[in-house]
């Protein structure tokens, strides 16, 4: 019964620069995720590179990445729950344009974290909304139109009709996920901080992982439970090693805070932040011309030791 | 009724064709270019897994229990066998299952049975007689409902093809096609039962609006026989073509490659 | 900053018999989960020696332990969305109550596998209902109120209002779960399929976790994503090898299927039900008494081979 | 005004209290038999691992990140920090730490911080100034609004205490406590904010209904200072206490097992 592979020409491994050219349009809706952790910077990398315009992004926690990304003229929309650089310090390019429309706007639509969930479950779900216990006397419902509610068609512990907020489904036209591995066909394999992104994935109409490393079939299906992201809901996988910087991943990298506390000052000031694109961005190739000029030192500085997990014993039949 | 089942009288492998090797051949043929499959154990198991070596290479099954991608050492016995975990590329929790897979719209292809089908392939599980108090308590849904909701199109198929299971009127409806749901004001998903797939032959429907038409029979099944096994006013396309039997290939593929131990092919 | 472990008397670990005995009450409302794997059996055979009655059983997949339990004479209401002997026939006792109200009527609550998970997805977030695609021109709703309608407040895809069915939350009094392993303070590790388990036990009021094994704090800790029932949720750890006869438990133990098929034949007849109850479960002290009673030869027959899960690397600061 | 906070002047260990060993110490205190606390990095971190060394043993500190039971081999630098993960008893996806964890109801402290705070303990981290066009954009909610709608209570520890942070009126009201979400007709789970610890007292609150009154100052405080330091007319408890100073044992846990290397203790 062992069945014989698709054939490799299946596959759906391609490079940054296809996968971003392929899936990333002008005017799209972009989800990027990962919570501190795993976060997409490489792939946001390439897509100030291939000079994409008028992007709706779609991330919990708008970070770095975003305020790059916006800074390079990218996005036109930013949908968040948390607009900051970490606990590190502001988003300078964010603030002006949110602030002063400095050089230019940024429409906004806030939520907090579990709205922004709740909108990933709805869309992973296809469902026309979510519930959610938030909201009840915010003023975020003033300022966002999205945030509405419902009467449920069941009494309340008072017996009397009750109400409660819902959030719209939000379908990314691509969203896009780092992970530490995935096999070659994009059964996706993450772990540590695990976030929101099988729901960003599956509520997305094209998925893009991008991936520490790719391994052989039989790594991943030595442990099914640990594939959070099914082939099926994916579309292109990528290899980019060290493309989460700054941001970590749980046992391959660990997180340059001090970058972080730099992007604070980098960012605060336009010209530094342009000369930084235009030295980091601009003037690499790919993500792999960026990690060698950032130097084998610097990734040595990153280096993690090993802590294994214990491994679980699947069973075989006798 | 008089109808001879075509060939069903042997299971000496090689000599005449068992009504499981010709359901699974003539229902492994409609996966063509199909790639996910949400499938039960038994006859769906044989036709995917001829489909996998003949005419859709790339099908990946996805069962209610939550395996999508399995590799299993051995033929499984329920749809939650320990051999198709082991070696599998992904399982699922539940919510992710229906709520991420099936109703978001990852499924090309579900398998369903039932014991009564109506002419918009609407289903019932739940009960013979009375749902309060049942001649016979059937299990009732389990997935059905998310299945036929979130499938692009649903094939069923049916040892039995008789009045008592095609049935002008079901006794309980607890799968509805989209027919049903639209009557309601429910907007539905897919497009329903396109394949019933039976003894006699082979009924077809396109989607919301259509009912099941008989689009052909077995060698040997006349019209008149399907018609006189139905319990509606069976639609019947203009051109009912004869289905070709099994070939030798595919014969061989299911009995030395899919079912060597005769596990399903009864 | 490593910190001290709670004292060891902060811990949850206790029999079978005072697990079930402290937390279920005649006319309590008791989910029991596990979709076929890691059924609860043995917490099932410990309600019936201590005769509870009146209970409401909330399971998804009501097979042969269901059975034995209304047999017993617990349950006077059942809600589930598959009612039979997994795919080897019938639950004698269940059709004759359905059928005939023989010996007694049984309240049966029908809802659809996704239907239920939803109603542990409320149960477990505590929302007033959870929404769904399913049902519509179903008889379903026809026969349970439960199921009703509510209508979106975002226009749907032709900009007309869309409705949609929701179910209401399930919430427990108590659930029982059986997974392979837990650290003494009831954090969960289950593989192979988890159905909808750790729901099941957010959605409770109390929680029982049945487990194969004991394990060391440190084997959890190697794979804090493999805990996907934290101990903030657990009241009880019970440890009870094999207690999920006649299914299985992934790694330990395979199914006895042959055991499904006679189900059908033994509780086809009232009188060898109530036999095999009075033999097996009333007849034996303990499930380790039903273990010895199958005997080591038969439980052989269920044995399984290893094949170990790949480790990960969680890494450790240098 | 001439308000002198005690002791803030030197971080010398052994010889005066900083800021945040005070804020610290008072704020452990109050989690005495507490069990579950969502908590951020910085002096909740202080606080609850000096809590779990005196007066809450069986503490649990669940992280927004998703992590439940950390045992960290570093002191954490975000709430992300891979030390977190590593050796932790379980790690959630943000589903089920926002849907089961908070919302589900198995916090019962919630440590939160704000920009600007009003008598009803409502809560503003989004803008100062206009939404539309702020002076300053902050980053908003996070999971703050999850925070206080899901845990049982909320505990509020602010360095500065002055009228432009404890305001009579928010700018923008990011995060309600329940009497706000009352007034709008949704129920709200817990009892919002019942404790603000600052660097000149504490102010708590019963819960819905009731607003935050003085309750004790640090040694050497006034109450018409905190007054006089609060934007809005503040209700005073009839028996203002006097915060008793931090004790050499919690100075010496905090200093020299929890925070060694002096990384929150600013």
């Amino acid at each position: 019964m062992e069945r014989t592979d698709t054939a490799a020409g299946a596959g759906v491994v391609m490079s940054m620069r296809e996968a971003v050219a392929s899936f990333v349009h002008d005017g799209a809706t972009v989800s990027l995720e990962g919570f501190t952790h795993l976060v997409p910077t490489a792939a946001g990398h390439e897509i100030i590179r291939q000079g994409r315009r008028d992007l709706t992004v779609v991330r919990m926690t708008a970070d770095i990445v975003v305020d790059q990304m916006i800074a390079a003229g990218c996005v036109s929309r930013l949908v968040s729950s948390f607009v900051g650089n970490s606990s590190a310090g502001s988003l300078g390019e964010l603030r002006r344009r949110i602030e002063r429309a400095d050089p230019a706007p940024l429409a906004f639509e806030e939520y907090s974290h579990y709205g922004m969930v709740c909108r990933y479950l709805a869309g992973a779900q296809r469902l026309p909304f979510y519930p959610l216990r938030s909201y009840g006397g915010s003023d975020l419902p003033g300022v966002n139109s999205d945030l509405r509610t419902v009467t449920s068609p069941y009494p309340g512990p008072d017996g009397e009709p009750e109400r409660i907020y819902v959030v719209p489904p939000v379908n990314p036209d691509v969203t896009i996920v780092h992970a530490q591995r995935a096999d070659r066909r994009g059964n996706t394999q993450l772990w540590g901080l695990t976030g929101v992104q099988a729901e960003a994935v599956y509520a997305a109409d094209k998925a893009i992982v991008v991936v520490e490393e790719v391994v052989a079939d039989a790594v991943v299906r030595s442990d099914p439970n640990r594939t959070l992201i099914p082939a099926h809901a994916v579309d292109a996988v990528v290899v980019c090693p060290r493309g989460a910087h700054p941001s970590f991943a749980q046992g391959y990298y660990d997180r340059d805070n001090a970058f972080y506390r730099a992007w604070s000052h980098i960012s605060k000031d336009p010209e530094r932040l342009r000369e930084w694109l235009r030295e980091w961005v601009y003037g690499t190739e790919d993500h792999a011309a960026y990690v060698d000029k950032l130097g084998e030192e610097f990734w040595a500085g990153l280096a993690v030791g090993e802590a294994l997990s214990e491994p679980v014993d699947y069973g075989r039949r006798l | 009724m008089t109808t001879t089942p075509p060939d069903t009288g042997t299971t000496a492998p090689g000599t005449s064709v068992t009504s499981s090797e010709l359901l699974s051949v003539v229902a492994s043929r409609e996966l063509a270019a199909r790639r996910a499959v949400f499938a039960g154990i038994g006859l769906p198991t044989l036709a995917t897994e001829l489909a996998r070596l003949t005419v859709a290479p790339e099908i990946e099954v996805v069962y209610e229990s939550g395996v999508c991608g399995a590799h299993p050492s051995h033929l499984p016995e329920t749809i939650a066998d320990a051999v198709l975990i082991s070696g599998a590329e992904a399982v699922l929790s539940m919510p992710a299952l229906f709520g991420y897979v099936l109703q978001g719209g990852h499924i090309d292809v579900g398998f369903l049975g039932a014991a009564q089908i109506d002419r918009w392939g609407n289903l019932n599980t739940s009960v013979i007689g009375d749902w309060e108090r049942p001649e016979v308590r059937l299990p009732g849904s389990g997935g059905a409902v998310e299945v036929m909701a979130g499938s692009r199109e649903v094939f069923v198929v049916m040892r039995r093809h008789n009045p008592r299971s095609f049935t002008e009127f079901l006794d309980f409806c607890t799968t509805p096609g989209p027919d049903r749901a639209l009557a309601e004001g429910i907007r539905p998903r897919g497009a329903g039962v396109t394949r019933v797939i039976t003894e006699l032959g082979v009924l077809a429907r396109e989607g919301v609006g259509d009912q099941l038409r008989l689009v052909a029979t077995h060698p040997g099944v006349t019209v008149d026989q399907v018609r006189a096994a139905t319990g509606w006013e069976l639609a019947v396309t203009d051109r009912v073509a004869t289905v070709p039997p099994p070939t030798a290939a595919e014969l061989r593929l299911l009995r030395e490659d899919v079912d060597p131990g005769r596990v399903y092919l009864r």
